[in-house]
């Protein structure tokens, strides 16, 4: 008998309030439809803690180690920007405890910064970059890509370009976040695609408000240049935009109305019953956080103690919202299926709908590893 | 003895004394007072607000100057001591050449800044300091190289002030001594020392001249005093301690980012904490990140509390909600202002002559 | 003139030549060309906006000459900023008050008294500038200060914040803070306006007694002309900006400039309507 | 004493904590210049700020044309016809000398509306206001400064006009011009309230005075008898004046 | 008078002409006193400024097309920006308050939009004319509410602090914390999407040198709303005396009261103007991003503090002139060369503090 406290790391108030919202509905229902709604786990009872990070990366430190030891928490999950993140890793390794990384993304969270405590459900930085090279990758296509000036767009642009085989990127264009005026970049790419022969592709990677899709949408690039715009998935209010896009394709995580499996009916079916909405991005990211913790201590039977679950999660592959994941036993990274989507417009939807092209399987998109163990 | 110390400079009123006295008691007592990690970093970081608050207050409680620049010294000092320790390592030569080399930067940038532009007027000085501020956080997460971007750092302490430090078997005192209470004894020192140097420099005369120049700038020209000498002096010494603090926190978070040392928002409670312990009293400082780092770090779970009893009203309890303290801030901050023109200090001053006479 | 016996008498001596500044289209002092002897109390007086507070700020730095310079004891001062002027012995008084409203009387005085002797090189620290030492340590001149005050009758009033005085002892504060300066050439710029009548024997006695010790210039900007018969003499006249009379008080007062640009040609001899 | 047009009785004045009028008594005649006199500190100001509402009156009341000011806002007083030039002078030192004065004609929407022959007469007494006309008011000279704040009160006729020592820092020529514009106001049937340093002035203007002190008003009377009196003089301003000035 | 007499400007209807005998009879005392001195000259040199930059832009760009494209967009950017601090200026040129929270006003405004535009959003359909309308309806609302709510932030946040910079700039803040999740509370933490109705949508295209100059329509609309509110402002600070009054209120508020105006209204009421214009400019810069997010206000709160910096803190014609150069500025250097643009704004304001340390159009005294 007892417990099994995890605590709950996320950005609940600041500029990823919205985020973390949805990360912590979606580990709570986790929770219950890997318990079955008993809430325990080998007669232990599962005590969730939440903990308020404010988006910053030193109230995140203090807070993961004022749950470690003051709440005497066995796992923790969080946080939801990288940067908290990263400043995180330490804690987990000086506490010796459990950290499960859902949602940042950031590379070095299971790259170079990694430690032996650090698992990931979410998916990194490369795993998009990936898939969404995987969408675009074909003979022929010519690909402008956009992204934040900053170490996530460039870490990002650079995964694209690794696994960009067929296609041709001819330009990279980086702006800074917060960028109001996308006039000036959007006028450089065009100036540098008009000319290409082949299918022209802008690609953008773009993370925080402001966004460039509705100035991409006012400049009519694909019918004045046959300029196609391609861009990754992202949570239901940022997809508003996507609906001037009918046609655009690229590669998402998640999208309620994409993967076909009983946990993903399961989780739209509760999620609609209770807040009449469907669930959204990170809804899944923290159902699935939820399940991976649930099936590693079923694995040690309620033992927490933390060797026997890295032994246990090492590995561990687990049935989630999109699919089934695994534990890579390298780098602790969570493998998964992507989605290779085409938007499409449909007045039933305030957002432009995501229709499924074909599943990117886990296998397909061979992630470098990046730690040193 | 204690007055030469506190450069003569005391409480002036019986309740701040005795508050103070409280105040500097838990602090030198925290670790053994209020174990855990919260509460020791709670301890460690209103430490560190005191010293960087106080030398906030030099510049504009004493000298009338309003910067929004400073948040980037304390973000040299921390970087300084984060770059070097990853770069050459862990080590106690890492962070004294770190240090100094934020040092350097931050006499340098401030002495610019301040021959530069504190010859306009004093609104335009704080909307410059406002923008350089931002343009070097730009800087700052442009660098990444360097910084590590918007990530940040995180590096490791030398070794007896890092976590992995166990000198003792036993708890002492039912405390497990680990590194982390050294490095906060570091840091409680370090701060004391600091400020105890401050007070000496508001009460020496060089302090009194830089009142004269917030009071009538002009007349303090025309009696021969060369204010600009002055204003950057000011600048640069609260530059300096500014650094120091940053550094002091670098050690304690064993990490920085921009978020944690340079942002507007640190830069406010600053502000706030200045305002509400009072302008123009190195002890308004003391009183002031007391109740401001409080207010910050347990606020939310006293509306926990609240929230709880209200569950189910509707709005209200959408109010209450934790995830809203940032709006019962907001309120405080607006009444404290209200309420406390002249801050704790003042109040406590004002009502102590009252009682005199 | 350096180099001549009257050394000390001779550093008090203070020259402008073609001393001038224009406001735009407006020459507010105009090619002004006046020496200033040590142990003579000059007073300047002219119309409103002749240009006698423009003057004064030129002399003392705080307004930046369009052309001419200015000199005290043959060096030429024109380029240094307010500050540095004041340390080489150039003081002044205020046509509107300043003082520093929030310190106490005596801490205002005594800022003075630093200022003074950080000027001489005697307040310690480097170049004047103490961080380490505590103010209150240093007992002379809070003494100092006292004494000052007691001379302009505030010695009991020592305690009240500048700003809670009445206009009348804020005028006399000014005064004070001058006096505690000790400059070579004290320039009053209406000091006792304002001031009722039982007060103003007060700020007189003390020019009085500035005048006695002949070793000091005394530049005095006054209106009324029972003050500036008594105490002058010698009077300079500006109006427009230039000087137009310079003299004996009794002939420049006689004179038809003075009569009729000055005290109105209605002006009867105020004495005169008393009696 | 026939009729006054102002009437202070028992007016108490806090500032603060501070008492500082204790019952001031007077009535100002109307049409007459009444001098209000006394040494600094004595509570000059202060009376006339409470008679403005700048100051609250804390008992007693002040009536002016038979109505009551107490419980009336400073703007709405200012609207019964009363004008005031405080001791500070009270210029706006952003605006121009023209704008100081367009805010002062409270009819004149804009600056063609001033009106020209008054503005003219205005000028005659100071000319130099003529001459800075677009110049910003804060750089002008001390001197400049008062006449301005003393042409404002006057630039549209008002039934009383209260002034705080209006000849300081004036060249005498300019104080004979300001004698000879009050007396002009008093011909147009206008009300003065002075208070006053110079009593060079006072003597030449004053139909009336009360002497102030200590915050009470300790002498009422005719000017002249005050003028002439020098025992008097001795007794309630500290000084006998008219072997001074 | 000596000979440097300055020549007196040809005489404003109404003004007493120089040298014109005095009314009253009295001879002038001095014989210059009838001179006038002349007011100074409109100063062009800033605009020249702006003209100078767009002209060698040309040549650094290129080509024509891309230039008229980037100089379009940077117009009406520095227009937008110009309506969004525009409320600034007018409470800190007025009313010498520095409102930290005017940032709220603006998010106010964007948020109400969304409200009202989806609200209108069945009723306009395809019609165009209708989704102008809702547009217009969107603004109209928007300025209400935020002037509304301005109002009450006057009263309650901002009168305590007149005069104390300081004071006004910690309240004015935690004003703005409150209102911004108050936002929250009402309208949920999320980003909201704010898509401009379709009239609006696209770019018309110029044809030019070798490709078309793409000039988008909301861009158009932006600019036309800027230009007018720049107008309507000038006309009534210049022609009115509302202006004057509030700025004598400010230094004087005693006297202003005593010369017989009530002055508090007049404040209030002018806060409540600069918080509508917030608000407008609010819907203009959600409708710009096309979402919304409850941060948007605190994330231009430095943007428009630079612009107003350069315009000379407190000028409307400055504002206007500095917000222009941001919007051009930005474009160009984004252009030209995007990690210049990052400090684009900040190297800006150095260079123009550099000229003129008051900023381009100084307000005197200040
Ligand atoms: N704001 C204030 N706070 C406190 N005391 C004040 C204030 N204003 C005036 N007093 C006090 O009230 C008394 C009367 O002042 P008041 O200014 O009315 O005198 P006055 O007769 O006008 O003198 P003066 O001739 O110097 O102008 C003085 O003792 C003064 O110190
Ligand atoms: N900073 C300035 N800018 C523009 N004009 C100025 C400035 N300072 C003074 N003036 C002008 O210069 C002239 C001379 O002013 P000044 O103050 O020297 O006169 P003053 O002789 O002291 O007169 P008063 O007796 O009235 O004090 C005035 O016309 C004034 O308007
Ligand atoms: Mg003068
Ligand atoms: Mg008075």
């Amino acid at each position: 008998a007892g417990e099994v406290k995890i605590a709950l790391i996320a950005s609940k108030t600041g500029p990823l309030e919205a985020y973390a919202k949805q990360t912590i509905v979606g580990f709570n229902l986790g929770l219950q439809y890997a318990t079955g709604g008993t809430m325990t786990v080998a007669g232990k009872k599962l005590v969730v803690i939440e903990k308020d990070d404010q988006g910053k990366p030193d109230v995140g430190k203090a807070a993961l180690a004022a749950a470690y030891a003051d709440d005497k928490a066995d796992i923790a999950v969080g946080p939801t920007a990288s940067p908290v993140g990263l400043a995180m890793l330490p804690v987990a390794e000086e506490y010796k405890k459990i950290l499960l990384v859902e949602p940042a993304v950031a590379d070095s969270i299971t790259g170079d910064k990694w430690n032996k405590y650090i698992f990931r459900t979410g998916r990194n930085s490369s795993q998009d970059a990936a898939a969404n090279a995987a969408a675009l990758d074909q003979p022929g296509n010519v690909i402008a890509v956009l992204a934040n000036d900053n170490a996530f767009g460039r870490d990002g642009v650079k995964a694209a370009k690794e696994f960009t085989k067929k296609a041709k990127i001819v330009h990279e264009e980086y702006l800074p976040v917060g960028t109001t005026d996308f006039t000036a970049g959007l006028q450089r790419i065009i100036d540098k695609l008009k000319d290409q022969p082949g299918k022209k592709y802008i690609s953008v990677a773009w993370s925080g408000a402001p966004t460039p899709f509705g100035k991409i949408a006012d400049l009519d690039l694909e019918k004045r240049f046959g300029i196609k715009l391609a861009t990754g998935g992202n949570i239901l209010p940022a997809m508003v935009a996507y609906k001037n896009f009918p046609g655009m394709e690229g590669a998402l995580y998640y999208y309620f109305g994409i993967p076909k499996n009983p946990v993903n009916e399961w989780l739209v079916a509760n999620h609609y019953r209770q807040f009449k909405a469907p669930p959204d991005f990170f809804t899944a990211g923290g159902m699935s956080a939820a399940i991976a913790v649930v099936e590693a201590l079923k694995k040690t039977a309620g033992d927490t103690t933390t060797n026997k679950l890295i032994a246990a999660m090492e590995g561990l592959s687990f049935e989630t919202p999109k699919g089934k994941m695994t534990f890579r036993k390298e780098d602790h990274q969570a493998m998964q299926d992507m989605y290779h989507f085409r938007i499409k417009s449909d007045p039933a939807f305030a957002w432009g709908v995501p229709e499924l092209v074909r599943v990117i399987p886990a296998a397909e998109l061979q992630i470098p590893i990046r730690n040193t163990r | 003895m204690l007055s030469r110390l506190l450069s003569h400079d005391l409480p002036r009123s019986r309740l701040l004394g005795w508050a103070l006295v409280l105040i500097v008691l838990a602090l030198v007592a925290a670790p053994f007072l209020f174990p855990g990690a919260k509460a020791l970093a709670v301890a460690a970081k209103t430490l560190v607000f005191i010293l960087l608050v106080a030398s906030f207050d030099l510049l504009l409680g004493y000298t009338g100057i309003v910067s929004f620049a400073h948040t980037m010294f304390f973000g040299i000092g921390a970087y300084g001591v984060a770059v070097a320790s990853t770069r050459l390592g862990p080590g106690w030569g890492s962070v004294l050449l770190g240090f100094a080399g934020a040092l350097g930067i931050s006499l340098a940038l401030s002495m610019l800044i301040g021959l530069f532009s504190l010859r306009v007027k004093a609104i335009f000085y704080a909307m410059i300091t406002l923008a350089v501020a931002s343009a070097f956080m730009t800087l700052a997460s442009q660098l990444s190289d360097i910084t590590g971007g918007e990530d940040g750092l995180t590096f490791k302490n030398p070794l007896w002030i890092s976590p992995a430090f166990e000198p003792f078997e036993n708890p002492v005192l039912g405390l497990a001594v680990d590194g982390k209470v050294f490095a906060y004894y570091l840091i409680l020192g370090v701060v004391a020392l600091l400020f105890l140097l401050l007070l000496r420099i508001v009460n020496s005369p060089f302090g009194r001249v830089l009142q004269a120049i917030r009071e009538n700038d002009f007349r303090a020209e025309a009696i021969g005093y060369r204010t600009v000498v002055y204003r950057t002096w000011s600048n640069v010494l609260s530059a300096a301690f500014a650094t120091a603090a940053g550094a002091l926190l670098a050690l304690w978070l064993r990490y920085v980012g921009p978020d944690t040392t340079l942002s507007f928002e640190i830069m406010l409670d600053i502000l706030l904490i200045v305002v509400i312990g009072g302008m123009g009293t190195m002890y308004g400082a003391v009183v002031g990140s007391v109740a401001f780092v409080l207010a910050q770090n347990y606020l939310q779970d006293l509306l926990k509390l609240g929230a709880t009893a209200l569950d189910g009203v509707p709005l209200l309890s959408q109010i209450v909600s934790p995830d809203r303290w940032l709006l019962w801030l907001g309120v405080l901050f607006v009444l404290s202002v209200y309420h406390f023109p002249t801050g704790i200090v003042g109040r406590l001053r004002a009502m102590a002559l009252r009682l005199k006479a | 003139m350096p180099g001549t016996p009257r050394a000390r008498l001779g550093e008090a001596m203070l020259e402008t030549q073609d001393l001038t500044i224009r406001f735009g289209g407006h020459v507010a002092v105009d090619h002004v060309s006046c020496r200033f002897e040590p142990g003579t109390l000059t007073a300047i007086v002219g119309p409103n906006g002749a240009g006698k507070t423009t003057y004064f700020n030129l002399i003392s730095g705080q307004l930046p000459a369009s052309e001419g310079r200015v000199l005290l004891g043959g060096e030429d001062l024109t380029a240094l900023p307010a500050p540095l002027r004041t340390r080489r012995g150039l003081g002044r008084a205020f046509q509107l008050t300043q003082l520093f409203p929030n310190l106490s009387v005596r801490e205002n005085v005594r800022l003075a008294i630093q200022a003074r002797e950080a000027g001489r090189g005697r307040a310690g620290g480097i170049g004047g500038i103490d961080f380490f030492r505590v103010w209150l340590d240093r007992q002379a001149w809070i003494d100092e200060a006292q004494a000052i005050l007691e001379q302009v009758r505030l010695g009991d009033k020592h305690d009240v914040h500048a700003s809670a005085l009445p206009h009348g002892d804020q005028r006399k504060l000014e005064v004070a803070l001058l006096i505690a300066l000790d400059p070579k050439v004290f320039m009053f710029d209406e000091p006792t306006a304002g001031m009722s009548v039982d007060e103003v024997p007060v700020v007189l006695d003390l020019i009085r007694s500035l005048k006695a010790r002949r070793d000091v210039t005394i530049l005095l900007v006054e209106h009324k002309m029972d003050v500036v018969r008594e105490l002058s003499d010698r009077i300079i006249v500006l109006h427009n900006g230039q000087l137009v009379a310079d003299g004996e008080p009794a002939t420049v007062i006689a004179s038809p400039v003075v009569q009729q640009a000055y005290l109105g040609q209605a002006a009867q001899e105020p004495e005169g309507a008393a009696a | 004493m026939s009729n006054p047009i102002l009437e202070l009785s028992g007016v108490h004045t806090h500032i603060g904590a501070y008492h500082i009028l204790h019952g001031v008594d007077f009535a100002v005649p109307a049409g007459e210049v009444t001098m209000l006199l006394g040494r600094n500190g004595a509570g000059k100001t202060t009376t006339l700020r409470t008679i403005m509402g700048l100051w609250r009156v804390s008992q007693g009341d002040v009536r002016f044309q038979g109505r009551s000011l107490k419980a009336l806002a400073t703007p709405e007083i200012a609207h019964q016809g009363i004008a005031y030039v405080p001791e500070n002078m009270g210029i706006f030192t952003d605006l121009t000398v023209k704008e100081n004065m367009l805010l002062a004609a409270r009819s004149a929407r804009n600056a063609s509306e001033l009106d020209t022959q008054r503005l003219e007469w205005i000028f005659g007494f100071f000319p130099a206001l003529r001459k800075f006309w677009l110049y910003p008011a804060g750089k002008l000279s001390g001197g400049q400064k008062q006449m301005l704040a003393v042409a404002r009160a006057i630039c549209e006729p008002r039934a009383l006009i209260l002034i705080d020592e209006p000849s300081k820092g004036l060249a005498p020529s300019i104080i004979q011009n300001l004698v000879t514009a009050f007396n002009e106001l008093k011909r147009q049937k206008t009300t003065i309230l002075l208070v006053e340093q110079n009593f060079m002035m006072a003597k030449a203007l004053g139909d009336s005075v009360a002497v102030m002190d200590n915050g009470r008003v300790v002498h009422t009377g005719a000017m002249r008898e005050l003028a002439e009196d020098d025992m008097l003089q001795q007794r309630l301003l500290g000084l006998s004046l008219g072997a001074h000035q | 008078m000596s000979a440097n007499t300055t020549a007196a400007t040809s005489p404003a209807p109404g003004r007493p002409k120089p040298g014109e005998p005095p009314a009253g009879g009295r001879p002038p005392y001095s014989a210059g006193g009838g001179q006038q001195v002349p007011k100074a000259d409109f100063d062009w040199k800033p605009l020249l400024i702006l003209l100078g930059l767009i002209v060698l832009a040309l040549p650094a760009i290129g080509s024509p097309s891309s230039w008229l494209t980037l100089t379009a967009a940077g117009i009406a950017m520095g227009l937008i920006i110009f309506v969004i601090a525009s409320g600034l200026t007018l409470v800190f040129g007025l009313m010498d308050v520095l409102n930290f929270g005017h940032g709220v006003f603006i998010a106010l405004g964007a948020f109400v939009a969304t409200s009202v535009m989806g609200g209108l959003s069945g009723w306009a359909g395809d019609n165009g004319l209708a989704q102008f309308a809702s547009v217009f309806a969107a603004m109209a609302v928007a300025m209400a509410v935020a002037g509304a709510v301005g109002w009450a932030f006057e009263r309650v946040i901002v009168r305590p602090v007149y005069g104390l910079h300081l004071k006004q700039i910690l309240i004015t803040m935690g004003g703005m914390i409150v209102g911004e999740e108050i936002i929250k509370v009402i309208w949920g933490p999320l980003q909201i999407a704010l898509p401009l109705p379709d009239v609006l949508r696209g770019a018309w295209y110029v044809p030019l040198g070798n490709g078309d100059a793409a000039i988008e329509k909301y861009r158009v609309l932006a600019a036309v709303i800027g230009l007018g509110v720049f107008a309507a402002m000038g006309h009534v600070l210049a022609r009115t005396k509302v202006g004057l009054l509030i700025r004598a209120g400010v230094q004087d508020r005693e006297m202003v009261e005593s010369l017989g105006y009530r002055i508090r209204r007049l404040f209030v009421g002018v806060f409540a103007v600069g918080s509508g214009l917030a608000g407008l400019g609010g819907v203009m810069w959600g409708l710009y991003q096309q979402s919304v997010t409850p941060q948007i206000g605190a994330q231009v709160n430095v943007l428009i503090f630079i612009v107003i910096i350069i315009g000379g803190l407190g000028s409307t014609l400055g504002c206007f002139v500095g917000a222009l150069l941001v919007g051009l500025m930005a474009n160009y250097t984004g252009f030209l060369a995007p990690k210049v643009a990052l400090f684009s704004n900040i190297g800006l304001m150095v260079a123009v503090l550099l000229w003129r340390p008051q900023g381009l159009y100084p307000v005197t005294n200040r």
